[in-house]
């Protein structure tokens, strides 16, 4: 099953990969990292399709995909 | 006139606006970033030009171009930006003309940091560009004092068709004060202030002379002509040495243990570590250079009392004012120096620990 | 389960130092992972400009050097000269390459030094705190023109791959997007190419990347790439200028 | 008599504005202040502190190296900037963002969750005026007058919601700075 994760040391919380995942299953995070900010988070892995566009978007390139 | 509070950096534009500048030419660069923005906000309500250069090479160029044209003009920047501008002011000092310069102090060598440094005193008073050349220069130690000396800085330029450099740092820029300002010169009074140029300036020919030719240079191919202009270069920088030197005395007495002397910034902190050792009846006094050159080197040696076992020199640099307070002291008493670098700045307790140390 | 997409060993462990959103670290990766792919890891060196890639060497993973403000592509000619072996590429904003670096790049493109050139274009000054950039719109906004860019007094904005074109030494010129997922993907295709062409030592390559800066606009990061699509796209239109490549290929 | 102060916190929080509304209002009240920040290159993100004297005197060093106030919004600042308060000095702590708390006893601890109560009464902005609010309650150092009269002076007329949201948040700050007394 395909999977995303996000590194929160790497995650300033911009919110592009949130606007990028046409499964709307990225959110931002109730924790703040070490830097203050809301990380993003997947909520629903299980719908994850792989597609990229999360970590295509990321600027921070704190994004890993598996499948 | 109420007071404001306001940032070094932005007090020194306004009260550079209010002293009949009408002409600003720079490049952004941190910290001094404000004064530029404050500029750009400023001239177009005055009727003045704002220009964002390409480059600090390009500003400092069309300062030397303004300034050939005897109007009131200034650029600024940061250490970096100021190593840029080198060639340019040699070659507004060589030519002769009023301009003034505002440098906002941060770390170097290179690139450096962004945090206020004094490493850019060797520059300012020795040199800096290619010939024998000298800059009034200016160390303010207030965002009071940084306004003033706005000017002051036109003043001097203007009196002795010299550039004025104004050494701050990155703290007189960030940091802010109450600040309050002289009023704003008239059109009718900057023009007047314009006609001191009119002799030798880039200016209309207003009255048809066909003699009318003035050359801003300073190419001179002839050695003895070259010469010449040089030496009677170096007898104006005699006169200013004669008649421009300025410093302040603090907490100066014959009780004096040990004499400080620290400029701009530091000067600041030094104060304050002479106020606590006040309070444990340790005597130190300070000789603050306000300008760095002329370099107030009989105010200093003035200050050591009979008591005087060392003079303390504080810089956040390695030690660059330091040859001049020896060359003022002249061996009367031993010479100590501490300093920070990278654009660390020491706290008063710091220095109070040093100067407990001398007693 | 296998790793599809992750960080590029070509880029460090070092967090980017950019704001929330900056995507810097987009056209970073992009490089990055072209590097790696093109197997130069070892090969490559970088030149880091002034502004806020100014740390750009100390996020790529293979050898870098800082230069001085605008001198990037003189620093990389250098680097070039002296190891031909090499293979070098500046990284530059639009304040450093266009501004106060237009000489050198105009004449390291003019000399057709064997180098990519990787031009970040958001239009500000973002490490400075907002002040106008020489690619700043007409009428945009910023600290130091705080009236709106007035054309008649400072002049349009310069573009740059346009400017480049002109020149009949570069080996290749393009303006990339990297204002949407799809964009990247396409932008991502143009970075290969470049360092491919790179590593054969073809000759000048350029890419500029048209980019946003949410903190400096004031814009939250995913509303500043609308507003760029909107806004830049139109005045930096982005395309293939200049391709010798492929001129080669069919004759 | 000079009172140091270091307002310490993450960026966004508003702590270099603590300390140039008090700065401003003890220049409106006639005395010497200055108003040094941290300041660095990146831009958001990151922490941010400022040191702010008000004084009698003339003011000798702007830099603060024992605060006789600290105004500390997270952990990181509390931990930095705890150590150097002067003995019987007044740390105000957000312990909203300071989960470790603050080991000193030989100073008054304001300890209150401010971000918490910030949002109650409305947004995490005024924050920065509940904290404001605190160091007056507590010491006196400025008055409430000058502040309303220099917050109404710029809001009234823009923003008037606002400007009683500050001016509650001020007084809600004297209040927690008044109990701790």
């Amino acid at each position: 099953m395909p999977r995303m994760t996000v590194d929160p040391y790497y995650c300033k919380g911009c919110g592009l990969c949130i606007a990028a995942c046409p499964k709307k299953i990225i959110r931002f995070s109730e924790d703040i990292n070490a830097k203050g900010y809301h990380y993003a988070e997947c909520f629903k892995q299980e719908d994850c399709i792989a597609c990229k566009m999360c970590f295509m978007t990321c600027p921070d390139v704190a994004i890993k995909i598996e499948k | 006139m109420e007071k404001i509070l306001m940032k070094g950096n932005e007090a020194v534009a306004e009260a550079a606006m209010r002293a009949g500048c009408r002409l600003y030419f720079a490049y952004p660069i941190t910290p001094q970033s404000e004064l530029i923005e404050y500029m750009a906000k400023v001239m177009p309500k005055v009727g003045g030009t704002f220009l964002q250069a390409e480059s600090e090479v390009a500003a400092i160029n069309m300062v030397y171009g303004a300034a050939g044209s005897g109007k009131r003009v200034m650029t600024s920047s940061s250490s970096p930006g100021i190593s840029l501008k080198q060639e340019g002011i040699s070659y507004i000092a060589g030519a002769e003309l009023p301009a003034v310069i505002v440098n906002v102090q941060r770390g170097g060598p290179g690139l450096g940091d962004i945090q206020p440094s004094q490493a850019d005193y060797f520059q300012a008073t020795k040199g800096g560009g290619h010939g024998d050349y000298r800059l009034i220069v200016l160390a303010p130690s207030s965002v009071q004092e940084f306004a003033d000396m706005a000017s002051e800085a036109f003043d001097l330029a203007d009196k002795y068709r010299n550039p004025v450099l104004i050494l701050a740092d990155g703290m007189l820029g960030q940091m802010m004060e109450p600040v309050e300002f002289k009023p704003i010169m008239t059109q009718e009074e900057i023009d007047e202030l314009g006609k001191q140029h009119t002799s030798w300036c880039i200016c209309p020919n207003a009255d048809g002379d066909a003699k009318h030719h003035h050359e801003i240079n300073s190419l001179e191919l002839d050695p003895s002509v070259l010469e010449k202009h040089v030496l009677q270069m170096y007898e104006k920088y005699a006169v200013i040495e004669k008649n421009e030197q300025r410093s302040e005395i603090f907490n100066v007495s014959d009780d004096n243990e040990v004499l400080c002397v620290a400029f701009g910034t530091a000067s600041r902190i030094v104060k304050s570590a002479i106020n606590e050792l006040k309070k444990e009846g340790k005597s130190v006094g300070l000789v603050r250079p306000i300008r760095v050159w002329p370099y107030p080197y009989a105010a200093v040696a003035a200050a050591i009392g009979p008591k005087v076992k060392q003079v303390y020199v504080f810089e956040l640099n390695t030690g660059q004012m330091l040859d001049d307070v020896k060359i003022a002291v002249c061996g009367k008493a031993p010479v100590n120096f501490w300093g920070k670098v990278g654009g660390i700045v020491f706290t008063p307790a710091e220095i109070q620990a040093k100067l407990e140390a001398c007693f | 389960m296998e790793v599809i997409a992750k960080r590029p060993e070509t880029l460090t462990k070092t967090p980017f130092t950019y704001c929330p959103g900056c995507l810097h670290g987009v056209a970073h990766r992009l490089i990055a992972e072209a590097i790696e792919e093109a197997g130069l890891i070892n090969q490559m060196a970088g030149v880091a400009p002034v502004g806020c890639s100014v740390f750009a060497y100390k996020f790529f993973n293979f050898d870098m050097a800082q230069a001085a403000h605008g001198r990037a592509p003189a620093v990389a000619t250098g680097m070039k000269r002296a190891r031909p072996d090499m293979h070098v590429f500046t990284y530059q904003g639009d304040g450093d390459l266009a501004a106060i670096g237009t000489a050198e790049i105009v004449h390291a493109a003019n000399r057709g030094e064997k180098m990519s050139v990787f031009f970040v274009n958001n239009a500000i000054y973002g490490m400075t705190g907002g002040q106008m950039a020489p690619t700043t719109l007409p009428n945009m906004k910023t600290t130091t023109s705080p009236y709106g860019r007035n054309v008649d007094d400072i002049g349009y904005p310069i573009r740059v791959c346009e400017l480049l074109d002109t020149l009949v030494a570069p080996y290749y010129i393009e303006r990339v997007s990297l204002l949407s997922p799809a964009d990247i993907i396409k932008a991502k295709k143009s970075v290969s190419k470049v360092i491919q062409y790179n590593k054969e030592n073809r000759g000048f390559t350029f890419i500029e990347f048209v980019s946003t800066c949410p903190t400096n606009w004031g814009i939250d990061p995913v509303k500043s790439r609308d507003w760029a699509k909107e806004n830049m796209l139109p005045f930096f239109k982005p395309g293939l200028f200049r391709d010798k490549g492929a001129e080669e290929v069919k004759s | 008599m000079t009172t140091e102060m270091i307002c310490a916190g993450f960026g966004g929080q508003g702590v270099l504005t603590i300390g140039k509304f008090i700065a401003k209002a003890g220049m409106q009240e006639g005395r010497n202040v200055s108003w040094l920040p941290s300041y660095g290159p990146e831009m958001r993100g990151g922490t941010a502190n400022v040191s702010t004297v008000v004084s009698d005197d003339p003011i000798a060093s702007p830099i603060v190296s024992y605060p006789d106030v600290l105004v500390a919004l997270n952990q990181p600042s509390l931990d930095k900037f705890a150590p150097s308060v002067r003995k019987g000095g007044v740390i105000i702590l957000n312990t909203s963002m300071c989960p470790h708390g603050c080991q000193r006893d030989d100073v008054e601890i304001v300890a209150a969750p401010l971000s918490d109560i910030a949002v109650e009464i409305g947004n995490t902005m005024v924050l920065n005026m509940l904290a404001i609010g605190i160091v007056i309650g507590k010491t006196n150092l400025i008055k409430y007058e000058t502040m309303e009269e220099d917050l109404t002076s710029f809001l009234k007329a823009k923003n008037p919601d606002l400007l009683e949201m500050n001016l509650k948040a001020i007084k809600r700050g004297m209040e927690i700075g008044k109990e701790h007394g």
